[in-house]
């Protein structure tokens, strides 16, 4: 049994070859598989999960995913959301899910104002998603991020939090959420959220860096998110 | 039909950018700044020649691509037709 | 500007930067008075950036050749073979001048330019590097240019997509006025796919793609080949804007269209724009080319014949694609949203015709636009050369020696030793999923390349140069700056391949200049041939002097190896205990031209430590066979603020607590020039206990000098001289962790 | 006293948001935008009464820091004293 991921492709989308490596080449003996899938195109085809890939989608212009949560393709994703498809937004990918309204809340300019590139570690809340099924309450994540507007805001984060919406947390490596922590001024440090349903999830740091030994020390802490995805597909 | 778009930051939401302008001005010498917020100016060129409509239109922009209402508020002015030209985009001290 | 009727004179083409030799010069090979367009794209041609009027003569001597050579200078960019049918193509530019009228656009659109004329050729970039000179810190301009073209490269690099993973930034007093930003950029293209920049078959069309044209820039090649005076901040209406989204559709455009056989040749449009872009196509073929120029994609209304030719907005290309053919591509650049117009077509004149509504603007041979003009310009050795001779160049030669704990953690503080962290977060290191080696962790940028076969290898980039040294000697120094760089490369285990460069310079016009360029080439090419590492490309950026006030003349050395098992890689930091410590090369060096001389002393002076040859090639080597045969763990070469500074980046870079404990042995030289000389091909390794012998053994073999130090554990840095503590030092680490990373916390605050 | 500051992009200067932002608004049904130029709007808040020295003030502070006057030009406009709060951030269709 397979799990196909349809890899979402803007025009300036910079991470979409390395979402589709990781779920199409550094996990397919786990039986995942992955696709690009075209912005203009308006459909998704047969995939069982959709990834909207880190990067810059028209280049962040006006604020970032803004104009890719108008592309064609989106109404596609919505609809494939709204029937509990399992969507993850990395990155970029989350900005556009906010922009388009799948999830809630915004993020805006980093509190140090500058593209930050760094290894940071995330908690998990426990909250079972598509992406987390297979990850424990209380684990810590090394997965590192790259933007420069992942500062997320909501306009109430203690309901968010209450509604068991808050996925990840930034923390110390011991699991710490601290003010030292956030690297970008979150509030609640939050790094990654999901709507409702849980189906649709969105984070700032990237798995798809934190899945081969081999880079840069990176860990490979990230595979757990796309796992998780696998076993919610039926495939393990 | 030109129209002015203001786009600013809701109240209520940190605006860093603005926050570190305050805090460089006080440095370079402008005690007497309180309070910095930056926001976009977007100036439309419409092919358009009623105003109200052009005022709609231009809302609707707004509401769908040009602001973030979750966290940001707009502002939509028509320039008046006989002042075209006149605010070019010379600088002003 | 470009008014019709303008009568054309000698006056009007100095505008143009022609002088009035030059001038006649264009008129005796045209038999007629050229028009105004045509001394437009005469006068950015032959200007010094585009000609290389001045450093054409000295380029010619570097070796250019070698076994691994695909392609060396003279295209876009250079190429080596990389094996399983693969190219690394690279090469490196300056964007000084826009940089330092705005340092965030000047910045970012050199990351554009370098990494088109990457793509160009048919490869994907894989990684940049930045060499980056600023005045000193202290410098009132200094944190705004700092901040501008950091996030400047940043802003263009991130978006674009491509991991920045090596660079170095120095700050000296001699670039206040004239800062450097070199960028590198190198791609990966398949080795029977490389594209070349030449318009051949009659009749083909030439297709123009990408952004728009507005009136960016014009005149921009005239401003790079000109030095800044009072009122060059004025220079506005030179600086461009850059679009990184734009380049990235152009980037996956291209690259698609590279994959059938419908494109003959294509180029970028870098400097001198349309221009340039064909009038080297055509020279390099041997062809012509007819433009009509009403049909070049416009951004603004009414423009000009002349500001068509001149313009020098980005991301755009120019190509030739197989007559007939024009709909494939088009369907291409259509799927990416891309403007692409056919605007002309290629002749076998010879000559660059250009026409607007019709009307003749202008036509040339297009071998005298490209060939330009060369000049044996006069050198002279300056007199400070000798002057700066001095018998004993240590600081303690003029007063008390600091004591070492002090000059170490001074050292480390240092604005050209200190972690450039703050520079390098805010690049993005990781895009791409290969990056195996960041910023930070070694002494080079490794990626991964894979093989078409699936097989995977890492490719190296590292860079070198360090101007204090030019100054002093610019034959020894420019050579240094190429050791340097092959050092950095063994330290990661990577074998050097080739080289691209920068030179950056005064005014040639002045004969103390020429003299240092032309010392500079010599020591370049020299260590390029001890080394094997030809030069395949590089750029030449002249005139970086203000009011008469030339920069330390500054070659910039890029150069790529390859790491043929990417599980064999070392990087510099140490873990937290259990290794031991060994250095591999001689001990100590020389204070002339050191950072420790330049923080005591206040001016560089004496005689620096010269390039040796094939005994320093055999160091080098030595260490990166140790690597490579997975003897030892950790390599980190010796540069600024010699042996002592080595080791504890080593151990302030590693894990916590990252002490270490090390005893050197009694030698000829003294404490200080042990400790803090600097001199090439001296490393700091680590291997595990179990390997000492091994280790030692093979270094010998090799012909590399070894000898153990200690080991790491604890959390203090101890080092000292014939186990006499004193004479050493003993400080605890997380003091010069602290040193560490703050020396830029002032101007980054 | 309220100074609101207007900082464009000179004539000529390539605007690749307002580029990006045409497009798709054209793409999102509203074809009658022929042309869209961002800049930015700024609020400064300042502990000034007397008008003239705060837009002299204000122009300063854009000549040195709020605007990049290489490919900027600003505007400063003084917000009428009693005007003051009638023209809030509320966002307005
Ligand atoms: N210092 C140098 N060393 C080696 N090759 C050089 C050097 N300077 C320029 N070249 C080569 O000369 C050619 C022209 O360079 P350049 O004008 O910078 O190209 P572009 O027009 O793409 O900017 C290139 O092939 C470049 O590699
Ligand atoms: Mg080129």
């Amino acid at each position: 049994m397979t799990t196909t991921f349809g890899v979402l492709r803007f025009p300036g989308s910079n991470c979409d070859d390395d979402a589709l490596r990781a779920v199409d080449v550094v996990l397919a003996p786990a039986g995942s598989r992955g696709r690009i899938i075209w912005h203009k195109d308006r459909s998704l085809g047969d995939v069982d999960a959709i990834i909207l890939p880190g990067g810059f989608s028209y280049g962040d212009y006006l604020r970032g995913g803004a104009i890719a949560a108008h592309s064609p393709i989106m109404d596609a994703v919505a609809e494939f959301a709204a029937g509990g498809g399992p969507v993850l937004g990395i990155c970029n990918g989350f900005q556009i899910l906010c922009e388009r309204g799948l999830l809630p809340g915004a993020l805006i300019r980093n509190e140090s104002l500058r593209f930050e590139c760094r290894d940071t570690h995330v908690v998990t809340s426990g909250r079972q998603t598509p992406f987390t099924r297979g990850i424990a309450a209380g684990a810590v994540l090394r997965m590192s991020i790259a933007h420069a507007e992942g500062r997320y805001v909501h306009p109430d984060p203690e309901a968010l939090w209450r509604a068991g919406q808050v996925v990840f947390r930034y923390a110390t490596p011991a699991g710490e959420v601290s003010a030292d922590a956030n690297p970008n001024g979150s509030v609640l440090g939050i790094a990654g959220i999901c709507n409702e349903a849980g189906n649709v999830v969105g984070l700032m740091p990237h798995p798809e860096r934190a899945c081969e030994a081999v880079l840069g020390g990176g860990g490979q802490d990230g595979r757990a998110i796309f796992e998780s995805a696998l076993a919610g597909g039926g495939a393990a | 039909m030109k129209a002015r778009v203001y786009v600013t930051l809701k109240a209520g939401v940190l605006d860093p950018q603005g926050q570190a302008a305050k805090h460089t001005l006080g440095r370079l010498g402008y005690g007497e700044v309180e309070g910095v917020r930056i926001g976009k100016y977007i100036e439309l060129t419409m092919d358009e020649t009623d105003p109200a409509r052009a005022k709609e239109r231009a809302a609707a922009m707004c509401e769908g691509l040009l602001a973030n209402t979750v966290i940001e508020d707009y502002r939509v002015e028509i320039e008046p037709e006989d002042a075209d030209g006149a605010d070019g985009a010379a600088s002003e001290g | 500007m470009a008014t019709g009727k303008l009568e054309i004179t000698a006056e009007v083409a100095s505008e143009h930067g022609l002088t009035r030799d030059e001038y006649s010069q264009v008129e005796r090979a045209l038999g007629r008075t050229p028009t105004l367009c045509e001394v437009g794209m005469i006068g950015v041609m032959w200007s010094e950036h585009c000609s290389y009027k001045s450093s054409r003569p000295h380029l010619k001597t570097l070796p250019t050749r070698g076994d691994k050579v695909i392609q060396g200078p003279g295209e876009n960019a250079g190429a080596v073979d990389i094996g399983d049918g693969q190219a690394a193509v690279f090469k490196m530019e300056s964007h000084n001048h826009p940089s330092f009228i705005e340092p965030y656009q000047g910045a970012a659109t050199g990351v554009g330019g370098i990494c088109r004329d990457v793509f160009t050729m048919g490869a994907r970039p894989v990684a940049l590097a930045n060499a980056l000179r600023f005045g000193a810190l202290t410098h009132p301009k200094t944190p705004h240019l700092l901040r501008g073209v950091v996030a400047g490269i940043a802003g263009y690099g991130n978006a674009f997509g491509v991991p920045n993973v090596t660079g170095d930034v120095h700050f000296s007093r001699c670039y206040d006025q004239n800062i450097l930003v070199n960028a590198l950029c190198v791609g990966i293209a398949p080795t029977d796919k490389i594209f070349r920049g030449t318009a051949s078959g009659v009749g083909n069309p030439v297709m123009y793609v990408g952004a728009k044209t507005g009136r960016d820039g014009i005149h921009g090649a005239t401003m790079a080949s000109a030095e800044f005076g009072e009122g060059a901040e004025q220079n506005r209406p030179a600086v461009q804007v850059g679009d990184p989204f734009m380049e990235k559709l152009l980037l996956e455009a291209c690259l698609e269209l590279m994959q059938s056989d419908a494109l003959v040749g294509i180029q970028d449009m870098g400097a001198a724009g349309l221009t340039s872009s064909s009038v080297e196509m055509a020279a390099r073929a041997g062809s012509g080319i007819e433009m009509d120029l009403e049909r070049v994609p416009q951004r603004e209304a009414d423009m000009s014949a002349y500001e068509l030719l001149l313009s020098e907005s980005q991301e755009r290309m120019l190509m030739v694609v197989e007559r007939g053919r024009e709909h494939e591509a088009r369907a291409i650049f259509d799927k990416w949203d891309l403007d692409a117009e056919v605007v002309g077509r290629v002749t076998d004149t010879g000559r660059v015709v250009m026409r607007m509504q019709g009307e003749l603007v202008a036509d040339l041979p297009a071998e005298l636009l490209a060939e330009g003009i060369t000049y044996e310009r006069r050198t002279a050795r300056p007199a400070y050369i000798d002057a700066a001779r001095v018998e004993n160049p240590a600081p303690s030669a003029a007063g008390d020696a600091p004591r070492p704990d002090e000059a170490l953690v001074s050292l480390l503080g240092a604005p050209n030793v200190t972690s450039k962290a703050w520079v390098y977060h805010q690049y993005d290191h990781n895009v791409r999923t290969s990056t195996v080696l960041r910023p930070g962790q070694a002494d080079a940028g490794l990626v991964r390349v894979i093989a078409p076969s699936g097989r995977e290898k890492g490719l190296g980039v590292a860079l070198g140069g360090q101007s204090r040294l030019v100054y002093l000697d610019p034959y020894e120094g420019s050579a240094r700056a190429v050791a340097e760089a092959y050092a950095n490369l063994a330290a990661i285990g990577a074998e050097p391949l080739a080289v691209t460069d920068c030179l950056n310079f005064g005014n040639p016009e002045n004969p103390e200049i020429m003299w240092q360029l032309a010392e500079s080439v010599r020591g370049l090419g020299d260590a390029c041939r001890a080394l094997g590492t030809p030069v395949v490309s590089g750029n030449v950026s002249l005139y970086n002097e203000t009011d008469g006030v030339a920069i330390y003349p500054t070659p910039m050395v890029g150069m790529v190896g390859l790491v043929a098992d990417l599980r064999r890689h070392a990087g510099s930091a140490l873990p937290e205990a259990g290794l031991e410590i060994a250095a591999v090369g001689e001990l100590g060096g020389s204070l002339a031209g050191s950072e420790y001389q330049s923080l005591y002393l206040g001016r560089a002076c004496g005689a620096i430590a010269p390039f040796a040859g094939a005994r320093d090639k055999a160091v080098m080597d030595a260490v990166r066979t140790l690597v490579a045969e997975g003897l030892v763990e950790v390599a980190h070469d010796v540069t600024e603020g010699g042996l002592a500074v080595a080791v504890a980046e080593c151990a302030v870079s590693g894990g916590a607590p990252g002490g270490v404990s090390i005893d050197l042995p009694e030698t000829e030289m003294s404490d200080e020039a042990l400790l803090f000389g600097e001199a090439p091909a001296r490393f700091i390794v680590a291997y595990p206990p179990k390997a000492r012998d091994a280790v030692a053994a093979r270094a010998k073999a090799l012909g590399a000098p070894i000898t153990p130090l200690g080991q790491c554990g604890g959390d203090r840095l101890r080092v000292a001289i014939a186990g006499d503590q004193r004479r050493g030092f003993d400080v605890p680490v997380d003091e010069a962790r602290e040193a560490f990373f703050s020396g830029l916390r002032d101007v980054t605050a």
